[in-house]
């Protein structure tokens, strides 16, 4: 009892940090969005002022219960992946609660969040949401190739399906599975600009064209919920990235600053790329991220 | 079958009766006038039964008839021919004579009903 | 007279008296309907357990039944998803016309599904797959609309799978000069090279039909779709899975004897594989919910079939456990859609919308189906399709996986174009009468949704039975050493991994669900759905904001390359040639006697000639 | 005794000419005499079924001339059990056509039955005799009241159908006296054992020969592909229990006729293979061209066609599972076969052209007769559990245990051709919308018996198959039997 009850606080921190991280990596990408644009921009906690003032809003409109619980789901997918991820190793603050075998397990509960929050998009009667919303899940469609393809490239290489044992085999051996499986890092990373949805990948919530699509309808809490959301999430993705591919992290400073760095790459790639059409994007996917995928097969099957 | 003149009657009369019968089928299988193709049918019918009487046949026979003191000249017997084959012949015009009147009541009917004798216009029933 | 035989005569007279009693009393029929697909239902899991046998000699052949573990775990799925839908048709049926046709096909498929699972011999196997086979044409051709072409197409490919396997059957007899099917199974492996390939083939023809599997599977969209969505529900659900059980204890029992039996799961894996994926395509791109989930399901089975040619232990755990799994959500989707069109008299996303308040029961059913069928954890479907997937990677199926998570991937598009459809969006006054269904039609819908909850949490409770069943068939107990060997490491058995996970799942969204609902911390109000960000103004009522034509296209645009080819253009393109061969080939009777003369004539020309050939 | 052979020939000839006769006492007995008369045979023939099934073949002498030179009468369990199923045919068509146009007219009535009785006394005549010439006699009396059928109705096609019937009939009736008259003048002898006892000693090419020309006549009557240009027409226009009776009776008698050459008359290896490949054309020819028929009546004659060709199929196995399985095939073709007829034909009743599209919807005015029409679709296409699939079964197994895998995969695939015309035409009577404005007849008391009578015994095959398969499998066994027969027949003469 007493250590579900620990658990339960090490969550809690985890997700606290998350949340913490998460958000100031938006700020940060506003203002680093800015200077590019030689705007001055936001400050960095810009969007803790904005959680701040939608959480203080004194009422929110729902348009029935799959929208009012919409964010709810979305937070579900959140919190499993960044407790599912190990955030640090060997920390007792930061448990998690993951096993032989998650990386499949992550696969499918990572797409729970945006059905669930896509349930509640289409609740709202908003047209342009529900566009937003076919517009988003045809775009997961078209970057879970290359994700799955680097994962199982990864799976085949070291015969597991465990992120501890994935990370095991980077601190055996000392070497990086960036470096040791190129290929698949390659692709898994032209993925992550799917999952961010930053430009060009950003149709989905396209916001002059939709109004922000699957959003539209959100207001107060519920932004809220879904905006924390979404920055524990984006922390819990960059995290696992980190543990596959860069090693872990044995401190949050060092988590920190690669996060950072692996984040830096779609935010980079995003200021110097228009906005791509939804079926563009999905043969994008389908090209060449999906290709260096199949590479990291191959290299997996011959090694 | 010997060389002799009768011999070749013999074979003579073969070949006549299978003529008649391919005359008659040509009758049935190319004349367009149906009256003529119950006619080759009849044609027909009589060269078989000449085939048939022919091959009941043989040189020397008497007729395959009980006469008074016929059975008192018991080799007689031998010199008589084949009365089975006669015996079918008899049957068998029956019924052909059967058959072309079946043939030709059907004949008046096609005309009532068709208007024609043609055989190529009536094909209401194909396929 | 065993139990067994009392069972199958419970189903024949039930048919018969069900037929006739609707000419006395609509209720009677009803009772006498209910009572037909319960109470042999009852008496099979009181009475029938594993090891019974009955036999009934007929013909000279004597016709075996028995039960082990492998059939009882089907006859699980037979007989639940079909007293469910059985309760379920009572309300679906009401006020429709042939309700006696219809019941009385509908307990016909149950047995001879059931005879098809009992039975020890093939010929009492091909008997009840022909009853089978017609009952549930007569079922698909229920509605009159287009059956000339969806009725016949379904039952032309039924039926040259059901001679293939009648061919089989009977040269396995001449070989082995036994009907039984273990004396096949034992015999096969000496068998000459040709009959080893050609048996399987000829049985995989009736399999695949049944089992919609990739070349063969034309016939089941329209089909299903077509079929009562009552019937369809164990159309899809159960009499679909015939085709697998055939599958499984026909093929893979005997392929696995022969070293080269490889390359043939090697190509039924990638049968299913194909079939999965283009299944999932096709279901994006409907309008209609019924043509949705008919290529939803060809979809599924393609997954079931993958993990059963894969034939390794794990594989075949993951096929069946997928298997039961998509006999509960694909019927209660199928009977949420029976309720919807009951309700609404439509089932085209396009016209119906919005009907979320109005059949909140429905919903919630529709909901967790949908959620076990996308493999969403806390549900069901995700332990399938988990174990297909490490089955996939452990038996080094590597592209495989690929193309199975594309269309489970995909398949999250139909998912929530089916939820969209009917129960979001916009609603529209059209709809604003509809009542939820009756109860009769609602219950089982949630019994089977609260099934699938509880599977999802407690696989071991199917997973056992399909274990017993495995091992009946010849596998090694999976349980003991199956983990091990396996790539997942856990020890599922006594479910102490996925659990914890789950109450997580849960807990996190309880805590979140209460932190919005909480009023005490902001207050929330509901707004009806005109009330909506509109380019800054408010949307009259008679404004149509629907948005559903034309629901997937970005998608469909970027896989359009993909679907340009369709396979039933080319078997419409073989039947029209064949009709104009036939049409020539009647043309040899000219109508013209003489014509006729000249053929007797040249038959005998000709047999003349080849005389000494032909003598 | 039971009962003697000659019976079955004597009593009906009587009655057709008898027929007549009682018409002018009264006219009512033109009706009821052809039924008691069969019903009598029909127990006759049960009788001496049983008996000979426990004791053997009878053979029956007439007029004391014995074998070879007499005429016999051969009553094994083979060609009983053909008769038995032609006797009880030939009283369900009798009771079927019993109102048969009662209210119309006197004459037809006696027409129809003198010749219905013909047509079964020339039947029964060729499956009883054992003489090739009294066989050639016995064909001609079916084929003239055949011809007579046929062209019963006035005023529609019935005459031309006729006219090719007779047509064909007479180039049959040539090519049968030809290869008469060629065993004759080699063996001197018409008596079928004892030709089957001399058969070695004839000249080789026109023992083929010879056989060829039977094969030929015959197979005009049993509607073997080239020679068969008169069925469909003959079918189509012949009134629908005629239909029934030449499927279920005329075309067996034929059918029995070349099977007796081949098996015990000839001694030609190759001619089994003859009736296979003969039989396979017949089969693939006749169900294709029945898929695109527009008449309903024709389509059923195709595909009876089709199904005598597959009858010639199994018994060119020539194993004893062939001859049972052909035997198997005629009984439920028969049957199955005189069922379609006879509700067939009260679904286009009023029809003018007896298309198929008129069928539609008619189960809202039909219900029994459309649902029994149905039954025999379902059974004739061979699904279980009625009747045609026994036999279909019979038929896999015999070929595959004769080796004929391609002869499997062709009539597996015919049959799914089959089985889509009468689905199609099922389909139309349950879902399709009436269109046209034709009338429903509802069939007649007698009618809808005889076709339940039927209908029952599809069911009862289909359920319970050993309730023939004993008698067929002794059937077929004597069939096989080749030298018994010809001892039985001749042993006679001592």
């Amino acid at each position: 009892m007493e250590k579900v009850l620990l658990d339960i606080l090490g969550a809690i921190v985890t997700f606290l940090v998350a949340f913490v991280v998460g958000m100031t990596y938006g700020g940060l990408n506003r203002k680093i969005t800015a200077r590019v644009q030689n705007r001055k921009g936001p400050p960095w906690y810009q969007n803790f002022i904005d959680a701040y003032k939608l959480s203080s809003k004194k009422s929110a409109i729902h348009h029935g219960v799959m929208h009012h619980l919409g964010p709810a789901f979305l937070m579900v997918t959140s919190v499993m992946t960044l407790l599912i991820v190990p955030v640090l190793s060997h920390n007792n603050w930061f448990p998690n609660l993951n096993f032989q075998g998650d990386l499949i397990f992550l696969l499918y509960i990572m797409t729970f969040g945006p059905l669930g929050m896509a349930l509640g998009a289409g609740q709202t009667g908003n047209p342009n949401s529900a566009i937003g919303v076919t517009r988003g899940l045809s775009m997961m469609v078209g970057f879970e190739i290359p994700w799955v393809l680097a994962l199982v490239a990864l799976m085949i290489q070291y015969h597991t399906t465990s992120i501890t044992g994935l990370m095991a085999v980077q601190a055996h051996s000392g070497t990086w599975l960036m470096f040791s499986s190129p290929f698949a890092f390659i692709a898994a990373v032209m993925a992550l600009f799917g999952m961010f949805r930053y430009s060009p990948f950003d149709i989905v919530g396209a916001p002059t064209e939709l109004a922000s699509g699957p959003i539209a309808e959100t207001g107060g809490k519920y932004l809220f919920v879904m905006m924390s959301s979404g920055s524990v999430f984006t922390f819990a993705k960059l995290t696992l990235y980190v543990d596959l591919f860069l090693g872990g992290a044995d401190n949050l400073f060092i988590l920190i600053i690669k996060t950072f760095a692996l984040y830096l790459i779609p935010l980079l790639y995003s200021l110097v790329s228009p906005r791509y059409r939804t079926e563009q994007a999905i043969r994008w996917f389908w090209g060449w991220p999906s290709f260096f995928g199949l590479l990291a097969i191959l290299q997996a099957i011959i090694f | 079958m010997d060389n002799t003149l009768f011999g070749y009657l013999n074979y003579a009369v073969y070949g006549t009766a299978v003529l008649v019968i391919l005359i008659g089928l040509y009758g049935t299988m190319v004349k367009k006038s149906l009256l003529k193709v119950v006619i080759g049918l009849s044609v027909s019918d009589s060269g078989l039964n000449l085939l048939i009487v022919a091959i009941g046949y043989y040189k020397g026979g008497t007729a395959p008839i009980f006469s008074p003191g016929f059975l008192e000249n018991f080799k007689s017997v031998s010199k008589m021919v084949d009365p089975v084959p006669q015996a079918l012949v008899l049957t068998a015009i029956v019924i052909g004579f059967g058959v072309t009147a079946v043939a030709l009541a059907l004949v008046i009917r096609l005309y009532r009903h068709h208007g024609t004798l043609n055989i190529d216009e009536i094909k209401n029933l194909k396929w | 007279m065993e139990m067994i035989h009392i069972i199958f005569l419970i189903f024949l007279g039930g048919a018969v008296l069900t037929y006739f009693s609707g000419k006395i009393s609509k209720v009677l029929q009803d009772i006498f309907f209910l009572a037909s697909v319960l109470v042999p239902a009852y008496l099979f899991f009181a009475y029938v357990g594993a090891g019974r046998e009955a036999t009934l000699s007929l013909g000279g052949i004597t016709l075996i039944w028995g039960v082990n573990h492998f059939s009882w775990l089907f006859s699980l799925i037979v007989l639940g998803l079909g007293s469910m839908a059985a309760i379920y048709a009572i309300g679906y049926m009401k006020g429709k016309k042939r309700k006696g046709y219809f019941y009385f096909n509908f307990i016909l498929s149950i047995m001879a599904m059931m005879g098809i699972l009992l039975s020890i011999d093939l010929i009492s196997f091909f008997i009840f797959w022909e009853i089978m086979t017609w009952s549930s044409y007569l079922v698909t051709i229920y509605n009159g609309h287009d059956i000339q072409r969806i009725g016949i197409k379904y039952f032309v490919f039924s039926a040259i799978g059901a001679y293939a396997m009648l061919m089989a059957i009977v040269i396995v007899h001449h070989l082995t000069g036994s009907f039984l099917m273990s004396s096949m199974i034992n015999f096969y492996p000496n068998m000459s090279l040709s009959m080893q390939i050609w048996i399987p083939v000829m049985f995989l023809l009736a399999f695949g039909v049944k089992a919609a599997m990739m070349p063969l599977h034309v016939w089941a969209p329209d089909a299903y779709s077509n079929a009562p969505m009552a019937y369809t529900s164990i159309f899809s659900g159960a009499l679909s899975k015939m085709g697998i059980y055939g599958m499984v204890i026909v093929l893979v029992t005997m392929i696995n004897q022969i070293p080269q039996g490889f390359w043939f799961r090697e190509v039924i894996a990638w049968l299913g594989g194909i079939t999965a994926a283009i299944g999932t395509l096709w279901a994006i791109k409907q309008d209609d919910a019924k043509k949705l989930l008919a290529y939803s399901s060809v979809a599924q089975l393609g997954y079931i079939i993958t993990g059963i040619a894969i034939g390794t232990e794990l594989g075949m755990l993951a096929g069946l456990f997928l298997a039961v799994m998509h006999a509960l959500f694909k019927g209660t989707l199928f009977m949420v859609t029976g309720a919807i069109e009951k309700q609404t008299g439509t089932t085209n996303f396009n016209e119906v919308t919005g009907l979320i308040r109005k059949m909140p029961w429905t919903f919630i059913a529709a909901l967790l189906s949908i959620i076990a069928l996308a493999g969403i954890p806390p549900l069901g479907g995700f332990v399938g399709k988990w174990m297909l997937y490490e089955s996939l990677i452990t038996s080094n199926h590597y592209l495989l996986v690929i193309v199975i998570f594309f269309s489970s991937t995909a398949a999250f598009l139909y998912c929530y174009k089916f939820l969209f459809g009917f129960f979001l969006g916009q609603e529209e006054k059209e709809w604003a009468h509809v009542k939820e269904a009756p109860a009769v039609m609602v219950v089982p819908m949630l019994i089977m949704a609260v099934m699938m909850f509880v599977l999802g949490t407690f696989p071991g409770i199917i997973l056992k039975p399909i274990n017993s069943g495995l091992m009946d068939l010849g596998f090694v107990d999976s349980f003991k050493h199956l983990w091990e060997s396996s790539v997942i490491l856990n020890v599922w058995g006594n479910h102490v991994v996925l659990q914890p996970i789950l109450y997580w799942i849960i807990g996190i969204f309880v805590f979140f669900m209460i932190f919005l609902t909480w009023k005490g911390f902001k207050t929330t109000r509901y707004v009806s759905t005109k009330d909506i960000s509109s380019s800054g103004e408010v949307p009259a009522d008679d404004e149509n904001l629907t948005f559903s034509v034309g629901f997937m296209q970005p998608f469909m645009r970027a896989v359009a390359p993909a679907m340009r080819r369709q396979i039933d253009k080319y078997y419409n393109g073989i039947a029209d040639g064949l009709e104009s061969l036939f049409e020539f080939i009647r043309r040899i009777y000219t109508g013209n006697g003489q014509t006729y003369t000249i053929y007797v004539i040249v038959f005998v020309v000709i047999v003349l000639l080849f005389k000494n050939i032909l003598f | 005794m039971v009962g003697t052979p000659v019976l079955f020939i004597a009593i009906p000839l009587l009655a057709a000419f008898l027929i007549p006769l009682l018409g002018m006492i009264w006219k009512e007995l033109v009706r009821i005499v052809p039924g008691l008369v069969l019903t009598y045979l029909l127990i006759l023939a049960v009788n001496l079924l049983v008996h000979v099934l426990a004791h053997g073949p009878v053979v029956e002498v007439i007029a004391g001339w014995v074998p070879p030179i007499g005429i016999n009468l051969v009553f094994s369990v083979f060609s009983g059990f053909l008769v038995t199923l032609m006797i009880f045919l030939g009283l369900l068509v009798w009771a079927y056509s019993y109102r048969f146009k009662r209210n119309v007219d006197y004459e037809p009535a006696l027409k129809y039955f003198l010749m219905l009785m013909m047509l079964i006394t020339g039947s029964v005549g060729i499956v009883l005799t054992g003489d090739i010439f009294n066989m050639f006699v016995f064909i001609e009396i079916t084929s003239i009241s055949g011809y007579g059928l046929t062209a019963f109705y006035k005023g529609r096609d019935s005459a031309e159908a006729s006219f090719k019937y007779v047509l064909l009939g007479s180039v049959a009736s040539t090519f049968l006296l030809l290869a008469i008259m060629i065993i004759y003048s080699q063996l001197g002898t018409l008596n079928m054992a004892d030709i089957a006892n001399k058969i070695h000693l004839m000249n080789p090419t026109l023992k083929i020969v010879s056989y060829i020309f039977f094969v030929t006549a015959l197979g005009i009557e049993a509607e073997i592909f080239p020679l068969n240009g008169w069925a469909p027409d003959a079918y189509a226009e012949a009134p629908g229990p005629v239909g029934a009776a030449f499927a279920g009776i005329v075309v067996k008698a034929s059918v029995y006729a070349i099977i007796r050459y081949t098996f015990t008359i000839f001694d030609l290896s190759g001619a089994f293979n003859f009736l296979i490949i003969i039989g396979m054309i017949t089969l693939i020819v006749a169900e294709t061209a029945a898929i695109r028929q527009e008449k309903l009546k024709r389509m059923l004659a195709y595909s009876s066609i089709g199904q005598m060709g597959l009858v010639l199929v199994a018994f060119g196995f020539g194993t004893e599972e062939g001859v049972f399985a052909a035997l198997f095939l005629m009984l439920n073709h028969a049957i199955i076969k005189s069922l379609l007829f006879f509700s067939g034909s009260y679904l286009v009743y009023n029809s003018k052209c007896k298309y198929i599209k008129e069928v539609n919807g008619m189960s809202k005015f039909l219900p029994v007769t459309s649902l029994l029409f149905a039954l025999g679709a379902f059974a004739i296409v061979g699904l279980p559990p009625f009747a045609g699939f026994w036999s279909k079964l019979s038929v896999m197994t015999a070929a595959a245990d004769s080796n004929m895998i391609l002869i499997m995969v062709l009539v597996l695939m015919v049959s799914v051709v089959e089985l889509v015309y009468y689905l199609r035409v099922v389909n139309r009577i349950y879902f399709f919308k009436k269109e046209t404005a034709i009338e429903p007849k509802k069939p007649t008391f007698n009618a809808l018996v005889v076709m339940i009578v039927l209908g029952v015994i599809i069911l009862a095959i289909g359920f319970y198959p050993d309730v023939v398969t004993g008698v067929l499998h002794k059937a077929s066994a004597s069939l096989m039997d080749k030298s018994q027969y010809i001892h039985h027949v001749l042993s006679l003469r001592q």
